[in-house]
């Protein structure tokens, strides 16, 4: 089993990043110490993304290849993605109080993060909402590509609806010269960040597999009882 | 979902698939149809336009009309005329018909210009069957034909596929009831094991 | 620990970070445990994933 | 354009104008939010007439998608669209047909309507002309990322808000460009062709993925 | 209250919230709403701010209106609602207790949300608690106005615009004291609570008229 | 809609009401459930509970099964039973069973825990039946009681609606096929004017 490896490697990784990011990163000499919300904030952001990645070739491999796994990884990825999304936001609004004055402003970037959350919750209401797991497979896979081409898109577009309206006002931060100091705890922390998600997708996936096995029981316990209604062997005949 | 199901068809004659509730009589012909994908297994039609899917062949005649309510009788039949193409076979002979043709012939003449919607369950499941009169098809999908018809309709309906069968077309249908038709084979479904039925169909 | 005038901030959002985790593993492992009882029921009532060969198709 | 596609847009188009078509209440839903939003904003001509395109079109917005549920829907439970499946034309420009007319029914009443309520929303003639011009040019889009929804939640009966929730994420870039373009010709600094061309090519795009992904979601959701 | 108006509501609340309910669409067809006004309007936060409450509430209303169209289609559908009519229990309660079941499962979720998104919309505490506040007052009456739109369409195949127009004039008093509440909390000069208890008897009439009306439509319906 | 139509029942009895399609069977049973608005005459029940409706003392078994597929099966049938209330008549001398009791006895106790959406056409018309177990009333309207069920589970329904018979209630039936009841009259609906008769059913 590979798991327990995972999970193994995984807290080791989250201890010593945690360490890392607390006690070894310096703090930055213009944000002070709130420089450590990068720590979670930026790996957050990565895992966001990949996340909805790992979903699209999923998607692929539900529609082009018809893998039977493929639309089971698809769905237990999108809570995670929408967890981590939300991680993402959470942090930056909190990094943004102290840095920008505001939790919230309608930069490029936030807002396209905040679409790829809506995306996430409707694909994930997409697959609660249709009983048959094989044919909301399909359709989420579906909305899945079509919502990675879109999600580019989202991210030109709102650049340039934002810089149109609010030319400078809203700033970033114009990345510290990235200092081994901080790149390692950075690094190590998206390692970690990476190991929760196989963690956790694996684990859901399993969970996943679990679900439609329960599901196709009770189907055969249902019809159990009841003769007559059957698969089918035919016979010709005259 | 099938095992073992294998059966061929020459020209003019009908198939009729018989067996219990369930059993998959209606899944059948929807797979033949090509509304549900083949999961194994192959489908082979001779004598047809070898660029068109054996589907292109077939009209699908099922539990639902496919009648618009909104759309007069002759706008709906119309329609699906414009909209499907007839599809010729060598041992094939039937010639589309007009739509006035083909709502007088199935004693539906009169409402021709009335919404749809008007008619009742047996005049509707009538211009369904027009559809079938208008855009010549050498193969008939019918699913429980007779349902919704009275008596005098069914006789009416088994005319017109012994007609088709003359021509020279193929008909499989599913049935409970007995149809009086010229050539049939019966195919009767069966099942395999009845405590695996429901894994196979899990897609529900 | 002193992590200045913005202390407040940053241990909200790694306390944020660590309860949206917690909630995760939670989802999974009472996700999980719901799944297994659920076999367990129908296990208890004879139906298993045991079945006649010849058939089957893969769920995992 | 081959015969049996203008059968299907006459017919489709046909069943909109009659007695429970979705024609009338597309226009209506569209002048009620347009004009239920300065109830809530308040009466304050300045604001209005300066988020009065931003009104329109995110009205528009709302109107055309949360319309659309019934776009393949109706076709599928009296069982049209099994049949429209097997007679072996191309899917995916039945579907742009389908919401070609569609957004003549539906899509363009709004348009034509978009001046009038320009009105009540303060917009000088300049700003009016702007938007109904955007919205031509926008709503197409609309309908066909719309299309995607419908397609998606084709066998659902509570289709409509969750449509409308799977697709916004898609429409926004359209709602972007085609605000941005009226705001660009009233702002008169600015150039109103960019955003109005991009807009234009978004319609293409549209045009496209849209039909495409409909009717890959239609034949998967018929097995 | 009855012991079968219990049973009734935790039947209702279920249904809601299990695989194919509606609990979640609301609130997600709510943030969709409020992240697409800005897009519109623009990221100028000041003007947001100063809309935000007016945003919220338009979200919501539309939100709660677009969910209830099978509110009772679905118990018509599957002749459940038949088996009501004729059970003798009071239809006009038997509406009020399903009002509250969908309050309570969609309802509540979106004043939930309100909060969150207020930081979106940069207001300000005592706006967030203001507006949400008046949320939590306010949304009983649109549900309760929208549960008479729903007896009317509910034997109609395509509810939800429909019944959106048709209630949305109905519910605009409710939305004008909504939101002026909420802006008088946050102007201090204007009064709060003068607003505020309009809104709450407008919640009390719709507690009254809602079922009544609802309660009438459904009879006429059922011959 | 209806001339001339007059009937008494006097308990312990079954009225099979029959007739051609669309004649009115299922809008008779439906008006004498409340469901329909009596355009003229007189429903009169005597030995009920006086000041409740002669609707409240039936339960009506229609076409539609009133079933919720996201519940459990015990699940709907608590809610039916905690919603009605039961009816007492003097004549009438059945009791209510508990919602497990009825699931065991009409075949489907081991789908007790399973979403009602798993179950068959006729497991679930078999739930909708239930309903009538748990809240005991004195009269039992049943349209076209035996749809969707096989031959064996006719049976059953026959032996529960002679048992209700038995037990002092009324039972009032359209049916297209022949119920082996214990004490039956029959009610033939006719045509009152052959001409005129699908003007009556324009809607379809
Ligand atoms: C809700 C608000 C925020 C969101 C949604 C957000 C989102 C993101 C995303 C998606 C990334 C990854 C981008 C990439 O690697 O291409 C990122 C990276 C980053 N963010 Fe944020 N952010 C937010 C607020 C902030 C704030 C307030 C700051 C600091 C003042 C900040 C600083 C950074 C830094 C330093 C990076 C790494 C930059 C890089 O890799 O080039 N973010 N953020
Ligand atoms: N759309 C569907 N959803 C769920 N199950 C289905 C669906 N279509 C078919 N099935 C299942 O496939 C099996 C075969 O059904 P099918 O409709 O082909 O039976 P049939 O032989 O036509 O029965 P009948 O005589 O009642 O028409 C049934 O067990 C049914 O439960
Ligand atoms: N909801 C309705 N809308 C329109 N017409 C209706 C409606 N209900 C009944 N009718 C009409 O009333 C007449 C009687 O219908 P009813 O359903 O009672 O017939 P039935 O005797 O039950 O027929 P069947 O044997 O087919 O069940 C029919 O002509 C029908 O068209
Ligand atoms: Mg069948
Ligand atoms: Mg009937």
């Amino acid at each position: 089993m590979v798991l327990p490896w995972l999970i193994g490697l995984c807290v080791i990784a989250f201890a010593a990043g945690l360490y890392m990011s607390f006690f070894v990163a310096p703090e930055d000499y213009q944000q002070g110490d709130t420089v450590r919300i990068m720590y979670i904030h930026v790996p957050a952001a990565w895992l966001s993304m990949m996340c909805y990645s790992v979903m699209a070739l999923s998607s692929l491999g539900t529609l082009v290849w018809k893998h039977p796994l493929a639309d089971v990884s698809a769905k237990s990825a999108a809570p995670i993605g929408a967890a981590f999304t939300f991680m993402a936001l959470v942090t930056g609004s909190l990094w943004g109080k102290p840095m920008w004055g505001t939790y919230w402003v309608w930069d490029a970037r936030l807002t396209s993060v905040l679409v790829l959350l809506i995306m996430y919750l409707g694909l994930m209401t997409l697959w609660r909402t249709m009983e048959d797991p094989i044919k909301a497979g399909k359709a989420a896979a579906v909305l899945t590509l079509v919502g990675a081409l879109n999600l580019p898109i989202i991210k030109f577009s709102v650049d340039w609806w934002n810089t149109l309206h609010q030319p400078a006002s809203v700033m970033r931060m114009d990345g510290p010269t990235i200092h081994p100091d901080i790149l390692w705890p950075l690094l190590v922390m998206a390692i970690a960040f990476t190991l929760l998600f196989f963690v956790l997708h694996l684990m859901a996936m399993r969970n996943e597999i679990l679900r439609r096995r329960v599901r196709a029981l009770r189907l055969r316990a249902a019809s159990a009882a009841q003769p007559g209604t059957a698969a089918a062997t035919a016979q010709p005949a005259e | 979902m099938f095992q073992d199901l294998s059966f061929d068809l020459p020209s003019g004659t009908a198939l009729v698939v018989t067996g219990a509730n369930g059993i998959g009589k209606s899944s059948l012909l929807r797979t033949l149809a090509g509304l549900v994908a083949l999961a194994g297994g192959t489908l082979w039609l001779e004598q047809g336009e070898a660029d068109r899917s054996p589907a292109e062949h077939a009209h699908y005649f099922g539990h639902q009309n496919a009648v618009k309510a909104a759309l007069s009788v002759l706008e709906n039949l119309t329609f699906w005329q414009g909209f499907t193409s007839p599809v010729s076979a060598s041992v094939f002979g039937a010639t589309a018909m007009s739509p006035e043709a083909a709502l007088d012939l199935l004693g539906i003449g009169h409402t021709t210009d009335l919404p749809a919607g008007f008619l009742s369950a047996g005049q509707t499941r009538r211009l369904a069957l027009a559809r079938l009169l208008v855009t010549p098809r050498p193969i008939w999908l019918m699913d429980e034909p007779t349902s919704a018809l009275d008596k005098a309709s069914e006789g009416q309906l088994l005319d017109l596929m012994n007609g088709h069968l003359t021509a020279g077309g193929m008909i499989i249908t599913a049935t409970h009831t007995d149809l009086a038709l010229a050539r049939t084979k019966i195919l009767h479904l069966r099942t395999a094991d009845p405590v695996s039925l429901h894994e196979e169909d899990l897609p529900a | 620990m002193d992590l200045g005038p913005h202390a407040g901030f940053i241990w909200a959002s790694y306390g944020l970070c660590l309860f949206t985790v917690i909630g995760l593993i939670a989802w999974v492992r009472i996700d999980k445990a719901q799944q297994e009882k659920a076999l367990k029921d129908l296990a208890a009532r004879g139906i298993s994933r045991a079945r006649p060969a010849g058939e089957g198709k893969p769920s995992s | 354009m081959s015969s049996w596609a203008v059968v299907l847009f006459r017919r489709d188009l046909r069943l909109s104008v009659r007695v429970g078509g979705s024609a009338l209440v597309g226009v209506l839903f569209f002048l009620a939010v347009v004009t239920v939003i300065p109830f809530g904003v308040g009466p304050d001509l300045n604001l209005l007439s300066r988020i009065g395109p931003a009104i329109l079109w995110i009205g528009a917005l709302l109107a055309t998608l949360l319309g659309l549920d019934r776009l393949f829907q109706a076709d599928r439970e009296d069982g049209t669209l099994d049949l429209m499946l097997m007679a072996g034309r191309s899917l995916e420009l039945l579907v742009l047909i389908k919401c070609l007319a569609h957004w003549v029914a539906t899509g363009l009443p709004l348009v034509i309507a978009a001046p009038l309520l320009g009105i009540f929303l303060n917009l000088d003639p300049v700003a009016t002309g702007a938007v109904t011009l955007t919205l031509l040019v926008g709503t197409p889009a609309l309908t066909l990322i719309g299309a995607i929804g419908a397609a998606l939640t084709v066998s659902l009966r509570r289709g409509g808000l969750l449509l409308a929730v799977l697709v916004i994420p898609l429409a926004i870039p359209v709602l972007i460009f085609g605000v941005s373009a009226a705001d660009a010709a009233i702002h008169d600094p600015v150039p109103f062709l960019t955003p109005f061309l991009i807009l234009c090519s978004l319609s293409l795009i549209a045009a496209v993925i849209g039909p495409l992904a409909a009717a890959a979601a239609l034949r998967f959701a018929g097995d």
